[in-house]
């Protein structure tokens, strides 16, 4: 994606060409907008950005996909590309992530605490322990000595928002980020219990890119102030 | 238990009204596309008239074009249709297929598959029961679909050519048989054989383009035909014109001697091509046409000469022996005369 | 005895026919050798997994009843009669066919969810579809049915009304002629439409996942169990996916017979 | 002129047809409520909007042709010869339509990535696949092919054999057959299969996804993007799907129209 | 260019081997279910027998069951078929029906229609050539089948039934043009009709259960059947016996007088149903036999009887007038005596 002709004053001349980007689907708003700042700034840059769930992404790579950078919700994903001797350098980790309880506006079901989800009649949907927020989810309950019965073990956080957003479920945990990232649709609830389980998202250059300057100069951005900014924004918290 | 019909198809030209009456046979009769398979169609509900009504046994069949449209389905009519098709059903065999009708009027099934193993015998295929139709011959599944309208024992059975694709042997049969269930039921039967309406018909209608054009009972209608068609099929030569003191006046100007109908009267002569004596001069004999030979035609013992005559306006046939066609040098563009007896012209008015 | 049938199709389609078998089977063919086949009986045997093939057995049996139920009437109601707006019907029921799977669930959802058009009613009678195993048939008969309608509805079409109308003419009420012979005639085509029908729901996950969501035993299907797999272990799913394969294999191949072919110059067989 | 066929279906029929109907169009109706209507416009004309539209619609149509062209010989051979394994090859042909989308993605990948067992002949040809529109085109034929070919067999099957026959009679070349008699005969099934197939390809997703990325313009087809727009704004999806609908309800509407079916008790119409 | 044929097909009982000479044109009669039409689909290549051998102009069509098989395909025999069902291309209209076969033969889409449209004449179909197939009535839908077949412009031609549901003037008219058209041509033509046969047949062959049971020149075989089906086809009563002084003696014992064949020879004697007298009483006449009727059937002008004899080892039938029937109170079940001259009779071996 092309940026707006921002005019820019410290455009490097060193950095040229096009670089793509795995990212994963959850941060599909911020690397947008840093990836257009980023075009700005260095112009005559390109910053293709190709989302996707993190485990999509890593077949892709994986059967080479032509990236150069990959930005993965949870070190997990990006174990198996560094096993798989894919991952230039050490992966950096940019963000982090916690849990939050996902009510509907209204919040029907009355949930003031992570023990509520628990309470008979009370429809939660979490994320299946196979995914990122769901081994989360385990790692709550674990530390919080409450155990879950819920009606649902979504693959994906979309799905749980989608399912607490259209009422079906009275609640559903997913991460701060997707809760403000879903705007007025969905009530978000802290808890304390949430510490227990921290997500880290790291973001490493590939070894097959073919211009590692600027996927590295991309990966400082994204680690840089300017980045940091941008995720403070969307709720995330710092690495 | 009558029918009367009065139908009215545009795309098709057809404009028809017709009745039978209860315990009637009625032979249609007609060139191809004259109308024969869609008069059968619209009684047995599966063509939908423009324009017309229709009933049968008191029962209203169709009323269309009124203020309230009225259509009868097929299967309520109790009419059963052997159509110029077999359309036997390809995935049951001949036994089931004739037992389809008495199973669809709720017999049982082994009453429907008794009652189809009497029909089959009486169209001689009992040896075909447990064929599928896809393994039959072409007379062979005409025979099955014979058995299949006739064993639906509806109180009006219409036959399209139901005899077609038979062999002599069979159709003789069959001919017979029709002749013994067609006696008790009213019935309308297509046919393109002058022997069917013979053996069978109580009455006959001649059909052309869609309209009728022709009826009577049948011997009348055959032995006193008034259109080129019906001659044709009777077998015999007509020759129509306005009736004379003497006879007949063709508009030809040639005069037919024969009894008078009246003069002035518009009238029609019919000959026997047996009756003609052929000659290459002119004859001493009471008619005495002049013709000139289109063809000819090989018929076993005989050799049918078909000419042309502008007096007699049309056509004219004779037979004559293989000797004596020999003995006039026949060759179509041949000159000849044709000559007949008065005895052996039958005049009537039209 | 007929024709050799051979001899009537140019050897140049019997060429590129080739060319498109291998086209599909050769993707197959290399998909096993992602298999971890020394964990192979393992990996199949789990129970989420045998609980998750026996839950999508189950599911897509019932949405293939589903649909033949209400796809044989939609086909015959589109290829025999006519009404206004046929068009726009017919082309309104192939739409599932081509919502991404994920909106089919949000329609679904938008419809029979408890706060969709008819949730309300639903909850006043006490019924709960979402979460349920019910909410399973019904996203996959929602995604199945328009193969079953189409593919029945050009036969009904090819197959024409002669027999029909014979049958009628021999005094069989309608119910009578859709049983003893459109339904006969045509169920070959009825055979693989519900074949098709249930291969996909079979291999439905989109909707079902939006409309049903996920619990193993419950709503936990099949390819729901393959997309799960796959996050922790994709050798896992690899394998799954080839049961599903093997099913799919086998069903298809018991049911979809080579039909006999009506014999040639004959009458009456049309 | 033939008969009211509206006379020959049982009237029970036309009622379960009914609540069919109502169980597809009734979702997508609901489906409307949760459209934002005021921002309607504004999402479905965004460039990426317009950019995988376009796209869709490109490779859609190319996917089909290659259907056609592969699966009417496919087809052909299926339904008009005998061959041993016929049922395995009829069986696996099938099996795109149960494969999860995102396996059928793998499959692909094993078969032409560039990992796969041809991806090194590729790239000695110096051709990428995956990852390009290409890839697109290849994953939407794969799991769009079935459909022509299942529709289309059976029909072939139902036309029979007899109007082929008497063509070689009368002394026409197989390809003459083919073309003058089989194809004219059968093209309601084909183009009502192509409509199938292009439905499919529209609405195709996981193997997309899996096999040729989601790169907007290049292989970010209209699936692609709504399910990206998920993620960040579910209204936005759910306009895009009611985009796709239309687009599939005009193509649909366009192209089936009621064949004329054959009059009832005349010859040589079979 | 002659065709020689030998083939069997397990399935239908059929074992055939036929040769038809270079122009020859061949009536293959027989009842249904004999195997014509197989026989037909085995010479155009659409049904290939469990074994056999066939040969046309030289060159081989099939040769099944020895070491190497061998299969001409259909298209490349050079032959047309017409089949017992029209089987138009129901997308094309008649004309283009019709052009097919130029078409086929590489002839421009202009060459071809304007062969189409002399055939389609020639059926008198010229009207209909921009009809559909659905929109003909049977005896149309049959015109155009055969305008097809002749079109195509084989070198061997095979006709089955071509004049079945014809009407009687059009089938006149085509059975002249196919006598004109066949004259020049080898051909083969299935028909139930003994006046095709005579009209345009050299030889005929007349097939029963799946074999050929009697052949020869039309005129020998009609006239002197050896068989009762071709008698019945040939409307001659036939009796069948053993040759003695007198004439024949038939396994019930009768004597036919007439002219003798030899003694102890298979001998058969037919004779002409209006060649019998009918009486109540025996009459003096040199050939009487007592006979017990089962029939009656209107025929016109005549009355035909149908009867059982023991003696004479079948059925007999003959014409009378319907006042002799009235006067002889004729009626299904009545005793009767059936005379005819010797002279009447034809005796000849079998
Ligand atoms: N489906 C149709 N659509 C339009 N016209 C038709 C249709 N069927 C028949 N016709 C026309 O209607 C006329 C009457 O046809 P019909 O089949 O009734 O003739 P028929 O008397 O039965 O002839 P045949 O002796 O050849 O069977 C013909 O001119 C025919 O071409
Ligand atoms: N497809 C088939 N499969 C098996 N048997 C068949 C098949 N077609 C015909 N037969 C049988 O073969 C025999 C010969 O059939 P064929 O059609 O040659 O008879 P035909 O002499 O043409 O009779 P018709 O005068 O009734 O047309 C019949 O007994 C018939 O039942
Ligand atoms: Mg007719
Ligand atoms: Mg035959």
């Amino acid at each position: 994606s092309t940026g707006p002709a921002v005019p820019s004053t410290r455009s490097t001349a060193a950095l040229s060409g096009s670089i793509t980007v795995f990212a994963a689907a959850s941060l599909t708003g911020t690397f947008t907008v840093l990836a257009t700042k980023f075009e700005a700034k260095h112009r005559g840059t390109t910053v293709e950005l190709s989302f996707a769930g993190s485990a999509d992404l890593v077949t892709q790579i994986t059967n080479g996909a032509p990236a150069d950078v990959f930005a993965s919700a949870d070190t997990k994903n990006m174990t198996k590309l560094t096993d798989a001797n894919l991952v230039e350098g050490k992966p950096v980790n940019f963000a982090t992530n916690v849990l939050e309880i996902a009510v509907p506006p209204g919040n029907p079901a009355s949930i003031a605490t992570f023990a509520d989800l628990a309470k008979p009649g009370v429809r939660t949907v979490v994320c299946a322990p196979q995914v990122p927020c769901g081994s989360a989810t385990i790692a709550v309950e674990q530390a919080s000595g409450v155990s879950l019965a819920p009606v649902s073990e979504e693959s994906a956080v979309t799905d749980v928002l989608g399912k607490v957003s259209s009422g079906e479920a009275d609640a559903g945990l997913v991460y701060v980020t997707d809760i403000k990232a879903a705007g007025s649709k969905v009530t978000g609830i802290t808890f304390p219990e949430s510490s227990a389980a921290v997500n880290t998202y790291p973001i490493a250059t590939l070894t097959g890119s073919a211009n590692v300057a600027l996927a590295k100069a991309f990966i400082d951005y994204v680690t840089g102030a300017i980045g940091q900014e941008e995720f403070a924004a969307a709720g995330f918290g710092k690495p | 238990m009558s029918l009367a019909i009065q139908a009215r198809v545009a795309e098709r030209g057809f404009d028809v009204s017709l009745e039978v009456a209860e315990g009637e046979t009625l032979a249609i009769l007609g060139p191809n596309g004259a109308g024969k398979s869609t008069l059968l169609d619209i009684v047995a509900g599966l063509l939908r008239p423009d324009a017309g009504r229709g009933e049968w046994a008191g029962t209203p069949l169709f009323d269309i074009g009124g203020r309230h449209s009225l259509w009868l389905p097929p299967h309520r009519r109790g009419i059963s249709l052997l159509a110029q098709e077999p359309l036997l059903f390809p995935h049951l065999s001949a036994l089931d297929n004739v037992a389809f009708g008495p199973r669809s009027a709720g017999h049982s099934k082994d009453a429907a598959r008794a009652t189809a193993r009497t029909w089959l015998a009486e169209v001689e295929a009992a040896d075909l029961e447990s064929s599928r139709p896809g393994t039959l011959s072409g007379g062979q599944a005409q025979r099955v679909a014979v058995a299949r309208a006739l064993a639906a024992s509806p109180k009006l059975l219409l036959l399209d050519e139901p005899l077609s694709a038979l062999d002599v042997t069979v159709a003789s049969t069959l001919r017979r048989m029709l002749r013994r269930v067609l006696a008790t039921r009213t019935a309308i039967v297509v046919t393109h054989e002058v022997l069917d309406a013979l053996t069978f018909a109580d009455r006959v209608v001649v059909m052309n383009g869609g309209a009728i054009i022709e009826q009577g009972p049948t011997r009348e209608v055959l032995e006193r035909p008034r259109h080129p068609f019906t001659a044709e099929l009777a077998g015999l030569n007509l020759l129509t014109g306005t009736g004379s003191a003497a006879g007949l006046v063709t508009s030809g100007g040639l005069t037919i001697v024969g009894e008078s109908v009246g003069a002035g009267v518009k009238a029609a002569a019919a000959v026997r091509p047996s009756a003609i004596a052929v000659h290459a001069v002119p004859p001493d004999a009471d008619n005495v046409v002049r013709v000139t030979v289109s063809d000819l035609e090989p018929r076993g013992d005989s050799i049918r000469v078909r000419t042309e005559s502008s007096a007699a306006g049309g056509s004219l046939h004779a037979d004559v022996s293989p000797g004596r066609a020999a003995a006039l040098d026949l060759a179509p563009g041949a000159e000849l005369y044709f000559a007949f007896a008065a005895s052996e012209v039958s005049i009537y008015p039209r | 005895m007929d024709i050799r049938r051979s001899s009537t199709i140019p050897r140049w389609v019997i060429v590129v026919a080739v060319v498109g078998a291998v086209f599909v089977l050769f993707p197959l063919v290399a998909m096993t050798t992602r298999v971890d086949w020394p964990n192979f009986l393992v990996l199949i045997t789990s129970p989420s997994s045998v609980a998750a093939l026996l839950l999508s057995l189950r599911t897509s049996l019932a949405a293939t009843a589903a649909c033949v139920v209400l796809g044989v009437p939609l086909a015959l109601m589109l290829a025999r009669t006519e009404f206004r707006g046929q068009r726009l019907v017919r082309a309104l029921v192939l739409l599932p066919l081509v919502l991404p799977p994920v909106i089919g669930g949000i329609a679904l959802l938008a419809a029979f969810g408890r706060r969709g058009l008819l949730g309300q009613t639903f909850d006043f009678f006490g019924v709960t579809i979402a979460f349920s195993t019910t909410a399973v048939v019904i996203a996959q008969t929602f995604v199945a049915l328009p193969f079953l309608v189409l593919s029945l509805e050009s036969s009904l079409r090819l197959a024409g009304t002669r027999y029909e109308a014979v049958a009628a003419t021999l005094g069989a009420r309608p119910t009578t002629v859709l049983r003893r012979i459109t339904l006969p005639l045509i169920f070959p085509a009825l055979l693989s439409g519900a074949v098709l029908s249930f291969a996909r729901a079979l291999g439905e996950f989109g909707a079902t996942l939006t409309f049903a969501g996920s619990l193993q035993g419950v709503t936990r299907t099949l390819p729901l169990e393959i997309y799960l797999q796959r996050e922790t272990d994709p050798d896992a799913a690899v394998a799954l996916s080839l049961v599903l394969v093997l099913v799919a294999v086998l069903v298809v191949g018991l049911t979809l017979r080579t039909s006999t072919v009506p014999s040639l110059v004959r009458r009456g067989t049309s």
